[in-house]
């Protein structure tokens, strides 16, 4: 019943490595407390992985519930892959958006690429075929020395890796402020169309099932990479780099299209990507939400390289794999569909009923976990946070001519045209492109049908940190506009809440005030928030970034012929509406 | 003078395009390769003199651009 | 009209190319698999599509100009059948040797997506016949590998055997090619091979039609063949 | 076995990367840097025993698939 010992190249388990896997002295007691033992080397990364700021959001958590989630369209909201909302005629559009900071500032290209790979496998897991991709983009002062060589590589990064999986990227943001300039920010958005009484989700169902190891194989990408994206940065980070990954979207490709496939032959209970701590964070999730067990054994894991250990498998972040729960009786079906397409396809477990989380390796008990504890049990916090004081009222402000202040914000970094970037994205691949980047939202058909659906991504960093509530309202109402501009009627959005260490009060209250802020405007206008990702501990050398707060709407065209461009004609009449 | 640098993956990281090429040898019938990797070549024509004084600036322009040291290893030839 | 769409892990723009042709000939081509060994029966062309066959990893179009089904193609090709290779499927023509030339990295070294200006260079060609010779039209690219370069005298045998068929305007040469070639014929001209995307420019709320001719005089052609 | 493969384009090939290399080099302030080309080596690691047979299969392999003899020249060594 209980794990065996470390084997002797396994390090011993004590309080100071448990800190490293960036577990705190009380989070790490409460391991003891829960197991009566201590773990096993493989265990503490288990529990670093679940227990981590990525996958707990345990400081966030108390205030994300505090955001409207339902609504007549909603069909699934937060805590899946991503949110799915009711497009009518039963179709469902699923989306989401997903930060990847850390990694885009270590490794541009990769880290970004990686990034829209992520979220992309978010929305096809969930049965949606990805129509339309965003991104939205922070970085430092367009004059320090690292701001172009990562303004270059994320932009190619993203390029490259949607490019290729032939997916329209249509909007998103891209700004350059100084307190970016330690740590840019890369959200990526992504929406599929699903039928929407063919949605899959992730709980398991049914005892001595399969579980089945679909796509690319593992290597020691990114081992302790979820540690990191949850880690303040400091000098040491050259040391952390190794733990980048490689994305292969030629793959992804190929999992998309054999994935469809296989949920349209009906072999599927249940599937999850491998997101960050990849084996780990999905098989739990699968058992948690079905309430079972799991049993794995490691040995039947397809790798890329030899002698690969319990740990390293359990902790790589690599890319392009999927873990799904099988009906026995299609097995054959199933190999069949990845074998077509030259994907790995291996069971590597079955389902129990027990709450037990078991991981086997030749024969070798490696963990042997309380599976609901891991994520039922993971630490939630109150951190202390304090409201931001209002905001100094400005100074004199500058008098100039119109015409010349008009030029001057047209021609600065945040004002002027952001063509470099979209022509570097396919924003036209799948043929259904009915308004590009560069005006307020870009739509897309929805393929066959006269409907559209118009996407857009905003939020104004500087109204944040000067007043998160207000700040958090803006992004909101400035999504809701933009889809309106185009004659949308805005339906749900999905929010990427990027902040500093919420372990500073100050932080912590831009965070409360901003979601606060969302919150209440998504009331107000009856837009709910079906999704959504959290990225803290934005700082370098203790200097934080701007609160940013990322809200990705999501609007319905019902027909996509009277979509609006910004295109006017010479002689059309010129209305302000609003206040 | 002549510098050749040879840029590889390091060793664990994935290398997509070895992999497909592998797979497209087995497809047109060359059994037997075990693995593909694949990587850069770069060579550079220098007006220098001096092979050492070379060899210390081409090291210094791979760290700074031929190279992606986060993912790759190189290695210099002064020819 | 009976087409077929050759599908290759990476496709991305198949689905699009079977919505084009099946708008201009009314019927659904054929979905063809690239490890197929034959194409379907009766068929008057065969269309490769765009995207990143096996990634684009190693050369473009390097992996899918190897697949089984493109010896099939060739054969099609030998036997004066029509075949379109649009974007990838230019690149694949290319290393399969059933077009001159080579296509490589953008003079820019960028990927590029934006509507071009085109002067249809030829009306003397199946496909081109819906045009006027010299007609200046719009249409799409989306390509980090376009630039299209070939030896002097293969150059010059385009010209002189008038097998450019699309050529970009005057400063609208996105990627450097030489001649500003846009897309080319084989001798028989029933082959034609093209950056540009006339499938992303073939219908009215997708912002432009000038593909539509190309599409239709195809169909056009076969039809009265 | 192993074998390298170095795939150069050949010269007249006009080599858009090598050319912004240089430039992003002179950009850096490494001046004298007075052409640059790039290239790819693929590196096979092959079951055959015998290196004069693994040559000539690599050989078949450059001309079948790894090079593009149209604008590439190719060559082989066996370690
Ligand atoms: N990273 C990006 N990728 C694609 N499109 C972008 C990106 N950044 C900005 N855009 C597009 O450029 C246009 C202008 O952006 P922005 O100034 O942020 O507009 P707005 O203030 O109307 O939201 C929008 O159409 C937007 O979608």
């Amino acid at each position: 019943m209980s794990a065996s010992a470390a084997t002797p190249q396994e390090p011993t388990v004590t309080q100071a490595l448990a800190a490293d896997h960036g577990l705190k002295p009380d989070e790490y007691q409460r391991i003891l407390d829960l197991l009566g033992r201590t773990p096993t080397f493989t265990e503490l990364g288990i529990f670093s992985a679940m227990w981590n700021e990525h996958c707990s959001y345990k400081s966030s958590k108390k205030w994300l519930r505090t955001l409207p989630t339902e609504g007549p369209q909603v069909i699934c909201g937060p805590g899946e892959n991503a949110g799915v909302v009711d497009i009518g005629d039963g179709q469902a559009v699923v989306f989401k958006m997903e930060s990847h900071n850390h990694p885009s500032y270590i490794e541009p290209y990769q880290g970004a690429a990686t990034g829209v790979g992520g979220i992309l496998r978010d929305v096809f897991t969930m049965g949606a075929r990805p129509i339309a991709a965003m991104n939205a983009l922070s970085f430092g002062a367009p004059d320090h020395p690292k701001t172009a060589h990562l303004v270059r590589g994320v932009v190619e990064g993203i390029g490259g890796y949607g490019n290729c999986f032939g997916v329209p990227n249509i909007g998103g943001e891209v700004r350059f402020h100084r307190s970016y300039n330690g740590n840019c920010l890369v959200n990526a958005f992504a929406a599929g169309l699903a039928q929407a009484d063919r949605i899959f989700y992730s709980a398991a169902s049914g005892v001595g099932m399969p579980v089945v190891y679909l796509g690319a194989k593992t290597g020691r990408d990114g081992v302790g990479g979820a540690t990191m994206a949850s880690a303040e940065f400091d000098d040491s980070i050259e040391e952390k780099r190794p733990t980048v990954q490689v994305g292969d979207p030629f793959t992804e490709k190929r999992l998309l299209e054999a994935c469809l496939e296989l949920m349209a032959s009906g072999a599927v209970i249940s599937i999850q990507d491998m997101g960050a701590a990849g084996l780990t964070c999905s098989a739990v999730e699968m058992g948690d939400k079905g309430d079972l067990g799991v049993r794995l054994d490691l040995e039947k894991v397809p790798c890329r390289e030899e002698g690969m250990t319990a740990y390293e498998m359990m902790l790589s972040e690599s890319q392009e794999r999927m873990l799904m729960v099988l009906r026995p009786e299609k097995e054959a079906e199933a190999r069949a569909i990845f074998e077509k397409w030259d994907l790995d396809f291996a069971v590597v477990g079955e389902t129990i009923a027990e709450d037990r989380f078991l991981v086997m390796l030749n024969g070798e008990v490696k963990a042997d976990l309380p599976l609901k504890a891991l994520s039922g049990e993971a630490p939630e916090y109150d951190r202390p946070w304090v409201p931001t004081p209002p905001a100094a009222p400005l100074g004199e402000v500058p008098q100039m001519d119109p015409a010349e202040a008009l030029t001057r914000l047209m021609g600065g970094p945040n004002g002027c045209s952001r063509r470099w970037v979209w022509e570097q994205y396919d924003h036209m691949v799948l043929a259904d492109t009915v308004v590009r980047p560069g005006s307020d939202a870009g739509v897309v058909r929805v393929h066959g049908t006269r409907k559209g659906l118009a996407f857009a991504a905003d939020v104004t960093p500087r109204y944040c940190v000067a007043d998160p509530v207000e700040g958090g309202r803006q992004a909101v109402a400035e999504a809701f506009r933009n889809l309106c501009a185009t004659g949308a009627r805005p339906l749900a959005a999905t929010d990427n809440l990027n902040f500093g260490n919420p372990e500073k009060p100050e932080i912590m209250g831009q965070l409360v005030g901003c979601i606060e802020g969302i919150g209440e405007a998504c009331r107000a206008l009856d837009m709910p928030i079906v999704s959504g990702n959290v990225s803290l501990y934005n700082e370098t050398d203790g200097q934080a970034i701007l609160p940013t707060p990322t809200i990705g709407a999501v609007g319905l065209l019902e027909d996509v012929a009277r979509a609006i461009r910004m295109a006017p004609a010479a002689g059309d009449a010129l209305v302000l509406i609003g206040e | 003078m002549r510098a050749r640098v040879h840029i590889t993956l390091k060793s664990g990281v994935l290398d997509p395009q070895g992999e497909a090429i592998r797979h497209a040898l087995g497809a047109l019938g060359f059994d037997g390769v075990e693995r593909v990797r694949q990587g850069k070549v770069i060579e550079l024509e220098l007006a220098d003199a001096d092979p050492e004084a070379a060899r210390a600036r081409v090291r210094e322009m791979c760290e700074k651009l031929l190279a992606n040291t986060v993912i790759e290893n190189y290695q210099i030839e002064i020819l | 009209m009976k087409s077929a769409v050759i599908v290759f892990p990476g496709s991305n723009c198949d689905r699009d190319m079977a919505v084009a042709l099946e708008r201009a000939t009314g019927r659904r081509p054929a979905m063809v698999w690239h490890k197929d060994a034959a194409l379907p029966p009766g068929l008057d062309l065969v269309a490769l599509p765009g995207g990143f066959s096996f990634g684009d990893y190693l050369r473009c179009g390097a992996i899918a100009a190897r697949s089984p089904i493109m010896r099939a193609v060739a054969d099609f090709a030998a036997r004066g059948g029509h075949v379109l290779g649009v974007c990838n499927g230019f690149q694949v023509l290319i290393e399969a040797g059933l077009l001159p030339g080579a296509l490589m990295r953008n003079a820019g070294l960028k990927f590029v997506c934006l509507d071009v200006a085109l002067n249809v260079v030829t009306a003397d060609s199946p496909f081109t016949r819906g045009y006027e010779a010299g007609a200046r039209i719009v249409i799409p690219v989306a390509h980090h590998d376009g630039c299209y370069v070939a030896p002097p005298e293969t150059l010059a045998r385009l010209r002189d055997e008038d097998r450019i068929a699309f050529a970009y305007a005057p400063g609208d040469n996105p990627n450097g090619s030489a001649e500003d070639i846009a897309g080319i014929l084989s001798a028989n001209r029933r082959t034609l091979g093209m950056m540009p995307h006339p499938e992303r420019a073939n219908d009215p709320l997708l912002g432009g039609t000038d593909g539509a001719a190309l599409f239709e005089g195809l169909a056009g052609a076969l039809m009265d063949a």
